[in-house]
């Protein structure tokens, strides 16, 4: 029964692509190399390990003065509700874009490619975000800041544009990953997008969604700790000063504060996931 | 609803290029609510019929007509209307973790329902009554209100199928919906799915590889063989050596005897063709 | 056929999800209240924003980016930014997608019985490297790497595996359990069990990670910058504040083009694997 | 005009300039007769924009920021006052780098300059820089900006960086007040004195409104505890009158090194 | 091996609490080489009961034994040796998509591979002529390069299959193993499934929907029903009426005459047993 005539192959298909392709990422790893002068010794070069351990050392004890506390308690609120306050935004630029976008919705791609129309606003759509979010929200808010002045008005709004463009890109890629099979299902039996996205798509990514946003609202926290470097307030402006005195015990406090705040985060997301899935 | 495919060929987009086409110029007529069922070796391109005539892959060449109409030349609102009277069930279940039995089940009426009322739906099912119904001709019942992650191969199947009763269809087309039920259950839901098309007037088109439950249950058997028809005969007139030839494996040399003994076939019974 | 009786017919209601429901109700509130309030506290002044004299002023900003500066020699020095800002952010992402790899393993669960010990440190240690900007672990690692652009691939990379780290852990833990089991069935070990069954389901999902990753690592190397970590936002910090718009605006278009060359290649990228 | 707003450019840390402008603030509104308000910026930039675009009504400016906001209002912007020191202003460079004596051994290092838009802390260190045959662009190996001349400071005595240049004024407050160990920073050159620091006011405002302005000003002295106090934050022996053309000289090294 | 099972009860994790256990006091010996075939209505615990044996899920109640061995009493080297002696292939075959036939083929080989070389056969496949063989004996040969996810599902089913021949196993477990196959494909793998069997000496364990397969080529049947043994008989032994008991459907007052029609069944033959 098994004595074939047909000999079995005796080359994989695939090898030479492989071999080349190894080869391509290696030649293309060492222009990266020197551009970025990696030297990794240099980090275990007796006077910058001096220089580091003398600024860790000074870490020690933490700043814990009552007025710098609720100094902290008040500029991490901000933080918080700046933050906060952009991801709403975002989210409200996000959603419809993202159900525009999203090929795996698309009636038109169910057998091949996408009609013109649709593809072209796809497109259309897809570079709308991208330009949103090549432009860092620093610059966003350098803008801001300068045409309105200063305040948190223009962290809310730099962070709104920045995270409108990345969540409506990444919703986008976390629904067309996932198992599709469901919703093309529904869709070629003649359900709407919107019906197909809630009982085939949004059932398969919910959990991941919910937890990219959990993610991202954390992130939003970062970033307008990095605006508060260009005068949107918040700790980030407290850690720039701090930063540049070299003032280890203020720096070691506010970390423990991000710390604290990004294991809020994650508490967040994990409770969440745990209810959706 | 009528289907009529001529000289229909088509590949899978992903193929390799040298590959041969999964359908290869099929001609082929289902008028209003016959029964068909199509069997055929593995890779025949059973699956790929389906999914050609559920317009959910363009034709290579040849052309498809479904009541008439050319799917692929409506605007796409028709298409998609057309679709809502399309009902696919795929080979493996489509379902997603995490959902209900009775969500999973009642998403078969999505065409049929607005979007508020589906939206609704999600947070408390509409119309358990039909769910519950359409689940209990499937002798599932009782796992109306189990997630469909927590079921069992055959529970998930007849999970699957159980959509057909509250899809608002006039053409099912239905991929291997015995595969992982047991004998009993398998004629079960055959009969249920006969009955389910007959009542509504859909037509009905299925493949098989239960050759016995095909030649028994279905006026009309297409065997499929490497994309082309191999034959569209009436039950009663397929043969041993229709089958045998069929099913022949594909190194004819090797195999020698193997095709003729196919599985015991049960003596074909001639069918009263309620809706031809 | 086999139609039941009518008066056969029970079922279920669906099982009361209330205690459930109201968690979620408490949530919900809970979210509502943190908006509004943080809406609220901030005394944000649209007014001012929406005025015509901020239409105004935002207009001759804008106005002022035109024509962008294209001498020749600030080109080189452009093209050069781009290029330090381009290798910066693909290598601090390979080194932090290879370090958050070799982490996401002992930081997940890979299956039911599996006791995991490590994978509270583990998360802990990813934890502590994502909750501190890039900008803080840049003007830290300036300190100790020197001026320059390896303090701030270090800075991408140690903060970019603290994320990748996490995000590959939850991508592995959600992959489909059916193919790792059937081995792992079979006895073979977990290293092995991941090579052959959950990396190639996971695998296009952890690129897209870590490609979305290096697009967000081209905008925090400009950020990084303005602290003295090279690359783009070092001119940009530079000229915009010496009101040089027109050079502004060549570096933003730089990095404009810059993120949507790294979009095309993550989506080329993403399109070949999942073919 | 209900409220006065004032701003000034970041060149110290905020804390430290809030800390500075309160007395002041006080004095000009009881001089003023109208509520005075100290607006804090972290960019100097923005207090440029700010007072060009008259959303605060007077500025305390380095030279340098002075002539971008008059380059960029058209000419609009007025220097009413000076301290006294301002006339003949300084920068130092500083170093910890035992192997480092003279500006020429800078050569190959990292340096700091403070703020890009500073012009005792960037613009004129750079033109001295290149008036000693150094161009600073190609001789360092890497040139920082910390921002502000206390951050210059903390970074050469950090040894982020081996070489920095700041405001002489914040040099001396910090040897004065110890924040610094003189025995591992030292100074290794002093610029030819320059003019620097102004309280400008936008052309548009009322002359009487610039004239009272200009009349607290001068009328601050030491004798009195007041004039005393705010003196000393200030870091000024008196306020003198000052006009556009003292700039010229600034004007043109930030020409010559196409800053402007 | 051997596998000998007392007074088994066991539950899905996720499970809702008021469930039903999916085995309940099930007592089950097979003797080394032997050829069980597992039959029973959907849901009955078929898969469960695999999983059991394969290690993959702990007891509730009663005890399980391996050669002699408690595996969960094992230490965790020992456990994950004694697994390596065994082969699991589900229901659904476990295939990861994108990964090409080949690999998957050769994965069931890992247990016996070395770390390095299981890492080099994801560059370069160690030994293709084993796969080649492997797929040949399941008519699949010329799709050792293609990807699994385009492949018709008979076709992946097959790959599954394939995989227990170069598994170093001396148990195999398998999972409803012609679900998607057609007769002629069906036959042909249950052939080489008991021939492979036989040629390693391995205990072969098989779930199936096909009680004609079942009857005709293994020497055992064991009937399950609700988690519970509903017989255990040479095959020889087993009547209609046992069958007929097994798939009876649940409701039984509905369904009055439904168990009985049963598909029809072949009239059972003595088979001749080669190893027992
Ligand atoms: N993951 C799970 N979680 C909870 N319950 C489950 C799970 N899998 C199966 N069950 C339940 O356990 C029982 C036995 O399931 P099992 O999969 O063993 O059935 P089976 O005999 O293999 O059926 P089939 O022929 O349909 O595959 C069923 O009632 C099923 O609903
Ligand atoms: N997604 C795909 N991409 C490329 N080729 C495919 C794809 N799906 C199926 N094929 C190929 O097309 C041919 C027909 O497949 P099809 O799924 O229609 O077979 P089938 O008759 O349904 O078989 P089975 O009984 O095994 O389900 C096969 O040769 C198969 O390998
Ligand atoms: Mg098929
Ligand atoms: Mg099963």
């Amino acid at each position: 029964m098994n004595t074939s005539s047909v000999r079995p192959p005796t080359r994989d298909p695939a090898w030479l692509g492989r071999v080349f392709w190894s080869l391509a990422a290696l030649v293309l790893l060492w222009p990266l190399l020197v551009a970025t002068e990696f030297r990794p010794w240099v980090l275990l070069a007796p006077e910058s390990l001096q220089v580091s351990g003398h600024f860790i050392g000074s870490f020690w004890p933490l700043a814990h003065g009552a007025e710098f506390l609720a100094m902290v308690a008040r500029e991490t609120w901000r933080t918080v509700a700046m933050a906060t306050a952009g991801m709403t935004l975002a989210l409200i630029i996000a959603l419809p874009l993202t159900l525009m976008s999203t090929r795996v919705l698309s009636i038109s791609a169910l057998a091949g490619p996408m009609a013109r129309g649709p593809f072209w606003l796809r497109q259309s759509v897809r570079w709308l975000l991208v330009v949103l979010r090549s432009i860092p929200e620093l610059v966003w808010a350098l803008v801001f800041v300068r045409v309105v002045g200063l305040g948190p008005t223009a962290g809310v709004l730099a962070i709104a544009l920045t995270y409108g463009g990345m969540l409506g890109k990444v919703y986008g890629e976390i629904l067309e990953s996932g198992e599709t099979d469901a919703t093309q299902n529904l869709l070629r039996n003649g359900s709407g997008r919107l019906q197909a996205f809630f009982y085939g798509l949004l059932p398969a990514s919910a959990a991941e969604l919910t937890s990219y946003t959990v993610y991202r609202w954390e992130c939003a926290i970062r970033s307008s700790v990095v605006l508060g470097f260009v005068g949107a307030g918040g700790l980030g402006q407290q850690m720039d000063n701090s930063m540049k005195m070299f003032n280890g015990g203020e720096v070691a406090t506010m970390l423990l504060v991000f710390m604290a705040l990004v294991a809020l985060a994650d508490r967040v997301s994990a409770g969440l996931r745990k209810a959706l899935g | 609803m009528n289907i009529d495919l001529q000289g229909a060929s088509a590949r899978h987009p992903a193929a390799r290029p040298g590959a041969a086409p999964a359908l290869k110029g099929l001609t082929l007529r289902v008028t209003h609510g016959e029964q068909v069922a199509v069997i055929g070796p593995s890779g025949a391109g059973k699956t790929t019929l389906l999914q050609v005539i559920a317009c959910a892959m363009p034709l290579r060449a040849g052309t498809l007509q479904l009541d008439g109409a050319s799917p692929w030349q409506l605007p796409r609102s028709a298409l998609q209307r057309l679709r809502g009277r399309l009902f696919l069930a795929p080979q493996v279940p489509p379902l997603p973790p995490r959902q209900r039995v009775v969500t999973a089940v009642l998403a078969g009426r999505l065409p049929a329902m607005g979007l508020w009322q589906s939206l609704r739906s999600l947070f408390y099912p509409v119309d358990i009554p039909a769910a519950f119904e359409a689940l209990d001709r499937f002798d599932l019942a009782d796992k109306l209100f189990e997630r469909v992650d927590r079921l069992s191969g055959g529970e998930r199947q007849r999970v699957g199928l159980a959509r057909a009763l509250l899809a608002p269809a006039s053409l099912w087309l239905i991929d291997e919906p015995l595969s992982a039920l047991d004998p009993a259950r398998a004629r079960q839901a055959i009969d249920t799915l006969l009955a389910g098309a007959r009542e509504r007037g859909a037509t009905l088109v299925t493949t098989l590889h239960q050759v016995e439950v095909a030649l028994e249950h279905f006026p009309r058997i297409v065997g499929l063989r490497d994309g082309a028809l191999a034959f569209d005969l009436p039950a009663a007139q397929v043969t041993r050596e229709h089958l045998a030839r069929l099913y022949e494996q594909h190194e004819d040399e090797l195999h020698g005897p193997a095709p003729l003994d196919v599985a015991p076939l049960p003596v074909p019974q001639p069918v009263v063709m309620h809706c031809r | 056929m086999n139609k039941p009786q009518a008066a056969n017919q029970t079922y279920r209601l669906p099982p009361p999800l209330f205690s459930a429901r109201c968690k979620a109700c408490w949530f919900s509130a809970g979210l509502l209240v943190l908006v509004v309030a943080s809406f609220w506290s901030l005394d944000l002044q649209w007014a001012q924003f929406l005025s015509l004299e901020a239409a105004q002023s935002m207009g001759r900003f804008l106005a002022e980016f035109v024509p962008p500066d294209t001498a020749p020699e600030f080109l080189k020095k452009v093209a050069l930014g781009t290029w330090e800002t381009l290798a910066m952010s693909a290598l601090g992402t390979l080194l932090a997608a290879l370090a958050g790899l070799a982490l996401a393993l002992p930081a997940s669960r890979l299956h039911e019985g599996d006791a995991a010990h490590g994978r509270t440190p583990t998360r802990l240690l990813l934890n502590a490297l994502r909750s501190i900007p890039e900008l803080v672990w840049a003007a830290l690692l300036l300190i100790s790497a020197g001026l320059g652009p390896f303090a701030g691939t270090l800075a991408l990379a140690l903060h970019t595996t603290g994320v990748l780290g996490r995000l590959f852990a939850e991508a592995i833990e959600n992959a489909p359990p059916g193919p790792g089991d059937a081995l792992r069935a079979q006895g073979v070990g977990n290293g092995r069990v991941f090579l052959y069954a959950t990396l190639p389901q996971v695998l296009p999902q952890l690129m897209s990670y870590t490609l979305y990753r290096w697009e967000n690592n081209i905008r925090a190397a400009a950020v990084l910058g303005v602290v003295g970590a090279g690359g783009l936002g070092q001119l940009l910090a530079f000229h915009m504040g010496l009101f040089h718009m027109g050079k502004t605006a060549t570096i933003l278009a730089a990095m404009l083009l810059l993120v949507a060359f790294v979009d095309a290649a993550s989506h080329g990228s993403r399109r070949l694997l999942t073919r | 005009q209900q409220v006065f707003r004032v701003t000034a450019i970041p060149d110290e840390s905020p804390t430290e300039l809030a800390r500075k402008a309160g007395p002041l603030m006080q004095y000009l509104e009881a001089r003023l007769g109208m509520k005075v308000e100290y607006i804090p910026v972290t960019d100097y930039a923005a207090s440029v924009e700010a007072l060009v675009n008259k959303k605060v009504d007077m500025a305390w400016f380095g030279g340098f920021t002075f002539v971008q906001a008059n380059a960029r209002s058209g000419g609009k912007i007025i220097p009413l006052v000076q301290r006294a020191e301002d006339e003949k202003f300084k920068s130092v460079f500083i170093t910890s780098d035992p192997a480092v004596k003279t500006l020429a051994d800078l050569k190959g290092k990292d340096v700091s300059f403070g703020s890009q838009s500073s012009t005792s802390g960037h613009l004129m260190p750079r033109s001295f820089l290149m008036e000693a045959g150094l161009n600073p662009d190609k001789d360092f190996r890497r040139v920082a900006y910390s921002g502000a001349h206390d951050a210059t400071i903390a970074a050469v005595a950090s040894g982020k960086v081996q070489g920095g240049a700041l405001n002489i004024s914040v040099w001396e407050k910090f040897v004065a007040d110890k924040k610094v160990d003189t025995t591992k920073v030292r100074v290794i050159y002093t610029t030819p004195p320059y003019f620097d620091y102004n309280w400008s006011v936008h052309a548009d405002m009322p002359a009487a409104t610039r004239q009272k302005l200009s009349d607290a000003f001068l009328a601050l002295s030491p004798a009195t505890p007041e004039g005393k106090q705010i003196l000393d934050l200030q870091r000024a022996s008196k306020f003198v009158p000052t006009k556009a053309e003292n700039y010229k000289g600034i004007e043109a090294a930030a020409r010559s090194g196409s800053l402007l």
